[in-house]
């Protein structure tokens, strides 16, 4: 059966499709015809992912709520390690998020990467292949080496074709993510200690004392706090945003920052439930913060990719607001739905702030700048890209009828029950995330036309079209119709509820 | 009697003499050369007292190998010196500071 | 056994008065000569301690070789004795210092920590006739044979790497270079010029 | 009546679409086809609709249309609930906007975004018309933000101009404030009810009322009243209600049509509307209904006075509209849902045709839109004169114009509330305070609107000679609007006032405490139209109303030389009134720019000074700092290092001998 095979599948075949452009590619520029030959190949290469993901979508059960497409072989036998990789409810739509943004990343870095595209291609898909494996691996080692791994194609990426100060924001990048992910290990060596393994469903299933769940639970919220990000250990978001090329924002927007959250959900509250209840409450003030300092932040950015990294860490305090509710609600219902919000918001920022990454892009492919201060009625000249970022913009800002709003209604809606304030705050969004993204809007696409560079600017082609229009829907079709997703999530999150709720002491 | 103790004594204080001597040399070479000899005296007084106290020739093995070792160092660290005066005509010691980079 | 104890702390104030000297003196050639002394008294400490082989060849190898050696070399390296020996350091005082506390832990350790009784009284007399340097020669060469082969390969070491750096070439000097006289041949000596011949008168 | 709710709903949405994304291909006329041919089958099946439950006695029909999601047991969908609160809505809403629609072909004939003005007006229309047919919160609040979001794409429509897109931004933000406002209050709906459903929530409402919320710990609070209170503050944002009125009077940026879609019909009625719709939860909270009454008051008087100072002939329409927004959320918080219903209905006409005809004008003058510089327009546009003054005369409330019946009987409704009746002072002051703001309201209302009347049409003809030359009537696209609204703005009261205030037309949609209904008690007394309209000589309201006019009559037409002596005697005042109470300044100078100076200062401060540069570059300069402190260390001497070593061993003997 084909099928056993479709995770490995997904993940494999993009890494291999990765080495081998690599191998075959050499340092040409973006003209010549062998380097048009590794872009058609590598969107060939992602798209037959995504097409392979659109499969386990359609195969997968949503009442099923453990594991599915599980595939399991040996791997270290000195140590117990196990390829052993599987899908649930949350991890699913991740990967479908991760399959799908990495063709359009591969389009929309077409012909604005001028140099080695053979290698700027080769490190997106073996970061997707890697990206994946996080999202879907269930042995503890497994997950950590993916997870480090994913580094490597991402540092490169920032590295090589990034702007001017990438250097200090590649490093500052690595090392913070590194430092985190280490202790996570750490954690996961003691977990090993106490079971004998690196199952993570052995790690669900031991007791562990009070002291040692903390410590674990501190281990695990510095890794994916750091990746989250939360505040206060964000700081390294605006600086890779800001140096990074479009594409790699676009992923570390899109899918890297879930891993954060995905960390969170798969590893600490299961694993430390006792743990994850003790410092709720820090978290839920880390979220809050994260919502209203951030917010403030972001009204001040001049960089148009600041701000918009800005309002990312704000909207992933949602995801982690949501994820924390649980030992705040008294009445038995309303956790999940945190939960659940948490997860939307996720996918649904992914699209978002993928997409208004590439519209920024789009930008900065024509001006080479991205200061607010250098734009103004770029409506006048490009209406069509306004229109779309305009779109993006209100779906940043949490329209009902985007999927940006989907994940916060749910949240604020979880967060009043656990208390007013949480709540309050919260909502405080509505209005920040609005003056934020539309102050923005105002200063770069409406008024008179700015400057001469603008009066030149060319409208959207239509490469850049397919891949905003196919945003655009997904954005609305997610905000319109959040069912499929809901429900693909349901049954894994009310399992997940109840074995959270579940003292491991 | 005298036993153990006061040949460590003595050990001992020549050992001290021999710091003392390498601290307050800082000009000549040879000087600190001929300090590091003396605490291997030192050390060997140590090794044959207790070699003795425990009726156990492996000590003043020790010593043997140490003395042939000491020679052969001797050999070299004079070799060096006087390789490194050739070159520098000094061998004051403040003027050995290549080693900071 | 008065007579023992009464040699031995002779020999020891000899020795470290010959220590002090070492340290103190300065004139490189004096310190190498009172070290010559501290090594005959250590010597003679050890013949007390019955190391009668030992001390042998500390007076050999030590004074008869290696000192030979430093007194050699500073006479040859005609060392500004004066400037090299002015005045002491600025970190003398906390030199000093230092050994003073290096001293009271020594001796902490040797008379307050000590084996009491036994490691103050005399060590056990040796049977009859008993001689040190079989004794040593029967584990020398039985037990520490490797290690002997090895410090013999170490001495040997030290020859050579003594020699290579010492060694050097002087310019302008004539010495002989046998490989190349063997190896020469007699067309690079000799060149056959052929002439016309005169012609005749 | 599944698929006509349905294609209610999508005709506009579609027509939008197709304008907006095929505008190019359809071109200007088929765009405004496709949108007035939308709307117009939304308004035919809405009238539709309404005859069916007026006359054919429907029942109203709560329906679902698609789950929207469903977790944790709360359910989330997509429905409509149509009863004849929703239907007379339907109604007023797709009738002027048809109206604005047809009207905008003549007002925006030479604008090149005509198709894009199309589609957003379209889209207005549905986003409207989702907000009012809700069956449940969700829905309601996508309406709620979709109205927010077109009317900042219309206000902001001219683009290029720097006051409309700064307008645009202060409307949205200033929505937004009411609607996190209102996002909290669903949250508190749902806490307490466990649903979105107005059905549920409605049924389960009783048992809310009786529960608590600590919101401040340690203060256990009425949980309806707090429910209420945040759902009301998002009314207060759309509704435009002291002190979230600013957006309004800078929306008139916008082009004319959609200030007359946004502000007489729609968007701004959707919070008197929801606070109808919530009448079974507003009715559990005295406290609730005293804060909307205050603060309509407050709106409905001061508001009105600063219509009095303007100049320009938009925006003193503006501010009328927010003064009359304050008579309809004094009637709600009179437990009048009928009567501000009523009110919001007739305003609705003749609000739309006020706007109308001031866009009428304005495209006579070419875009001027300052009063100072018209005057004695009538005989050049007679049509235009006539039909604003239908609008005038029934926004004062002229015995016999719809306006009458509606404002008279709101008044009426007020004076006899339960809170006249109530027993504490605090009910007896809210009362006096209500009472007098609606009436001298009154006053006011009558001499702005006819300070802006007589300044327009009247008088000396104070625009320059190049304006006067081309000065003449609109054509029949503008004109055919404004007559369609003058009828009903001038009869419509006539036969509605009787079934929809006292005849139990809206049934269960609104529901009132018996010791709170005030209409019912009214109905008493009630001998239809004619009746009221022979007693209305006898009441303050009509003396106040003639009181206004003539005053209005005498200083800009008889005296003009008079106000200005005024505005010199009473200076203060006068900036106060033209500064708006300052409430701009308050908000610009004071929450904008403090909330920017607060990002600057988490962001240069907390970010980049602690968190970067003490926090992480710090770590790293540390680091860097004490390796070179540390190098100093290495001198390169070898009797440092020899030194070292025997430190180090000294100490370890140290240790060894004594510490261990």
């Amino acid at each position: 059966m084909l099928a056993n095979y479709l995770l490995s599948f997904l993940i494999w075949f993009p890494i291999v499709g990765g080495l081998g452009l690599l191998v075959i590619g050499d340092g040409s520029d973006t003209q010549s015809p062998q380097a048009k030959l590794m872009r058609i190949a590598a969107l060939a290469f992602t798209t037959i992912t995504f097409m392979a993901s659109v499969a386990l979508y359609l195969a997968f059960d949503n009442a099923e709520p453990g594991m599915q497409f599980v595939e399991r072989a040996p791997w270290v036998e000195a140590f117990n390690v196990w390829y052993y990789v599987g899908v649930d409810g949350i991890s699913a739509p991740l990967i479908l998020l991760t399959t799908f943004i990495t063709p359009l990343v591969v389009i929309a870095g077409w012909d604005s990467i001028k140099s080695r595209p053979a290698q700027y291609f080769a490190a997106f898909l073996i970061l997707e292949g890697l990206m994946i494996g996080v999202f879907s691996a269930l042995d503890g080692l497994l997950f950590y080496v993916f997870w480090e791994a994913m580094l490597i194609p991402m540092f490169l990426i920032i590295g090589i074709w990034g702007g001017e100060r990438r250097i200090y924001a590649t490093l500052k990048f690595f090392l913070y993510t590194f430092l985190g992910s280490v202790l996570m290990l750490v954690a996961f060596i003691y977990l090993y200690l106490q079971t004998g393994g690196f199952d993570l469903f052995g790690f669900m299933n031991v007791s562990i004392g009070m002291t040692a769940q903390k410590l674990i639970f501190l281990a695990f919220l510095i890794a994916f706090a750091v990746k989250v990000p939360m505040w206060p250990v964000h700081t390294w978001l605006p600086d890779a945003h800001v140096e990074a090329p479009t594409g790699g924002s676009v992923i570390l927007a899109a899918i890297m920052l879930k891993m954060g959250g995905y960390g969170f959900v798969r590893l600490s509250l299961p694993i430390v439930p006792d743990g994850s209840a003790y410092f709720s409450g820090l978290m839920i003030a880390l979220s809050l913060i994260a919502v209203v300092y951030i917010g403030f932040v972001a009204l001040m950015q001049k960089d148009m990719k600041k701000l918009i990294a800005y309002s990312s860490i704000a909207h992933m305090g949602f995801v982690t607001l949501g994820m924390f509710l649980l030992w705040s609600i008294a009445a038995d219902t309303g956790a999940g739905l945190g939960m659940t919000g948490a997860m939307v918001q996720m996918i649904s920022h992914g699209l978002i702030s993928g997409a208004m990454f590439l519209c920024v892009g789009v930008m900065y492919d024509r001006m080479h700048s991205r200061q607010i201060a250098d734009y103004g009625g770029v409506a006048n000249t490009m209406p069509v890209f306004a229109a779309f970022m305009v779109l993006f913009s209100m779906a940043n800002a949490g329209l009902p009828g985007t999927s940006g709003f989907v994940g916060e209604f749910m949240v604020i809606i979880a967060s009043f029950k656990a208390n007013f304030w949480f709540a309050f705050l919260a909502a405080t969004t509505l209005i920040l995330g609005a003056a934020y993204t539309l102050w923005m809007v105002k200063r770069v696409l409406y008024g008179e036309v700015a400057n001469d560079n603008v009066a030149k600017l060319t409208d959207l082609n239509a490469r850049e079209f397919i891949v905003l229009a196919i945003l655009a829907a997904s954005v609305l079709l997610v905000g319109l119709w959040p069912a499929p997703l809901v429900d693909m999530m349901n049954t894994t999150i009310e399992q997940l509820m109840q074995q959270i709720a579940q003292s491991k002491l | 009697m005298i036993g153990l103790n006061h040949y460590l004594t003595v050990s001992a204080m020549l050992f001290v003499l021999s710091i003392v001597g390498i601290i307050i040399n800082r000009k000549n070479l040879i000087l600190l050369l001929m300090c590091i000899e003396l605490m291997l005296l030192a050390v060997n007084t140590n090794f044959i007292a207790f070699s003795r106290f425990l009726g156990d020739e492996t000590g003043q093995v020790f010593v043997f190998f140490i003395l042939t070792v000491a020679a052969a160092e001797a050999a070299i660290g004079l070799a060096i010196l006087v390789v490194l005066f050739r070159n520098r005509r000094s061998i004051a010691v403040q003027e050995l500071n290549t080693l900071k980079g | 056994m008065m007579l023992h104890s009464i040699l031995f702390y002779v020999f020891a104030a000899i020795m470290f008065g010959a220590a002090l000297g070492v340290i103190l003196s300065r004139n490189p050639v004096h310190a190498v000569m009172f070290l010559v002394f501290t090594f005959f008294n250590a010597a003679i400490l050890w013949l007390l301690a019955e190391a009668e082989f030992l001390a042998i060849v500390l007076v050999l190898v030590y004074v008869g070789a290696v000192m030979v050696l430093f007194l050699f070399v500073v006479m040859m390296l005609e060392v500004d004795i004066e400037a090299a020996k002015r005045g002491l350091t600025r970190y003398a005082p906390l030199g000093i210092a230092l050994a003073l506390v290096m001293a009271i832990e020594l001796i902490n350790v040797i008379w307050l920590r000590g084996q009491g009784e036994e490691s103050t009284a005399g060590f056990a007399v040796t049977p009859e006739g008993y001689s040190n340097t079989e004794a040593l020669g029967a584990v020398l060469y039985t037990e520490h044979v490797y290690s002997f082969e090895i410090a013999a390969v170490i001495l040997l070491l030290a020859i050579i790497a003594a020699i290579t750096l010492t060694m050097r070439k002087r310019p302008g000097l004539k010495v002989q270079n046998i490989a190349k006289q063997v190896a020469v041949r007699a067309k690079d000596r000799i060149r056959v010029v052929k002439m016309d011949a005169e012609k005749k008168q | 009546m599944y698929h006509y709710y349905l294609t209610i709903v999508l005709a506009p949405l579609a027509a939008a679409i197709i304008a907006g994304l095929a505008g190019k291909k359809i071109g200007r006329a088929g765009a405004h086809w496709v949108t007035i041919i939308g709307v117009g089958i939304s308004c035919a099946l809405s009238l539709l609709v309404l005859k069916n439950m007026f006359w054919g006695g429907a029942e109203a029909e709560n329906i679902s249309v698609y789950t929207w999601a469903v977790t944790d047991g709360l359910r989330m969908e997509v429905g409509f609930l149509v009863d004849r609160l929703t239907a007379l809505m339907m109604c007023v809403v797709t009738f002027v906007s048809l109206m604005v629609h047809i009207y905008t072909i003549g007002y925006m004939h030479e604008d090149p975004g005509y198709q894009r003005f199309f589609s957003y007006i379209s889209l207005f229309t549905f986003s409207m018309l989702m907000l009012v047919m809700s069956n449940n919160f969700l829905q309601l609040f996508f309406g709620w933000e979709a109205v927010g979001l077109v009317s900042y794409l219309l206000i902001g429509f001219w683009f290029k101009k720097e006051t409309a897109i700064f307008a645009n931004l202060k409307a949205f933000l200033v929505n937004r404030v009411g609607d996190f406002g209102f996002i909290l209050g669903i949250a508190g709906v749902v806490m307490f009810t466990g649903s979105l459903d107005y059905a549920t929530v409605f049924a389960s409402a009783d048992a809310v009322a009786g529960q608590t919320l600590e919101v401040l710990p340690g203060t256990p609070w009425n949980a309806m009243t707090v429910i209420c209170i945040l759902l009301f503050i998002g009314a207060m944002g759309k509704s435009a209600q002291a002190p979230l009125h600013v957006w309004l009077p800078d929306s008139m940026e916008g082009p004319t049509p959609i200030s007359a879609l946004i502000h007489a019909a729609t968007m701004v009625t959707a919070g008197i509307f929801m606070v109808a719709r919530m009448s079974p939860l507003f009715e559990l909270s005295t406290a609730a209904l005293g804060f909307v009454i205050i603060i309509g008051s407050v709106t409905a008087f001061f508001m009105g006075l600063l219509g009095i100072v303007q100049n320009d002939i938009k925006r003193v329409v503006a501010y009328s509209t927010l003064s009359q927004l304050g008579y309809m959320t004094v009637a709600l918080g009179a437990s009048a849902y009928s009567a501000a219903i009523f009110h919001l209905m007739t305003h609705a006409f003749f609000k739309a045709l006020l706007f109308l005809a001031a866009g009428s004008v304005i495209i006579a003058m070419h875009h001027e839109q300052d009063i100072r510089k018209m005057g004695g327009i009538r005989k050049y546009m007679p049509i235009t004169y006539w039909t604003s003054l239908v609008g005038s005369l029934a926004l004062i409330g002229f015995p016999g114009s719809s306006g009458f019946f509606s404002k008279d009987l709101l008044i009426e409704a007020v004076k006899e509330s339960h809170w006249h009746h109530g027993a504490t002072a605090g009910d007896q002051l809210t009362y006096w305070i209500a009472y007098l703001s609606v009436l001298l309201g009154v006053f006011v209302t009558a001499l702005y609107s006819f300070r802006m009347f007589f300044l327009v049409f009247h008088g000396k003809e104070r625009m320059d000679a190049e304006t006067k030359s081309h000065l003449h009537e609109t054509p029949a696209v503008v004109t055919v609007p404004l007559i369609l609204l003058a009828i009903p703005s001038a009869v419509i009261g006539w036969f509605t006032v009787g079934p929809v205030l006292f005849g139990d037309y809206f049934g269960d949609a609104i529901q009132v405490q018996s010791a709170h209904d005030v209409l019912a008690h009214m109905g008493e007394a009630w001998h239809g139209s004619l009746g009221l309209l022979m007693h209305a000589w006898q009441t303050p309201v009509f003396w106040l109303a003639a009181s206004g006019v003539w005053v209005a009559w005498f200083l800009y037409l008889k005296r003009p030389d008079i106000p200005a002596t005024i505005k010199g005697k009473v200076l203060p005042l006068y900036n106060l009134l033209d500064r708006k109470y300052y409430f701009d300044d308050l908000y610009i100078k004071g929450f904008a720019a403090g909330g920017r100076n607060l990002g600057k200062f988490l962001w240069q401060k907390g970010d980049e000074l602690i968190i970067d540069g003490i926090l992480v570059n710090g770590t790293a300069k540390a680091v860097g700092r004490l390796a070179g402190v540390m190098r100093q260390i290495q001198t390169g001497y070898l009797y440092t290092y020899a030194f070292a070593m025997i430190i180090g061993l000294t100490m370890l003997l140290g240790w060894l001998i004594w510490l261990r």
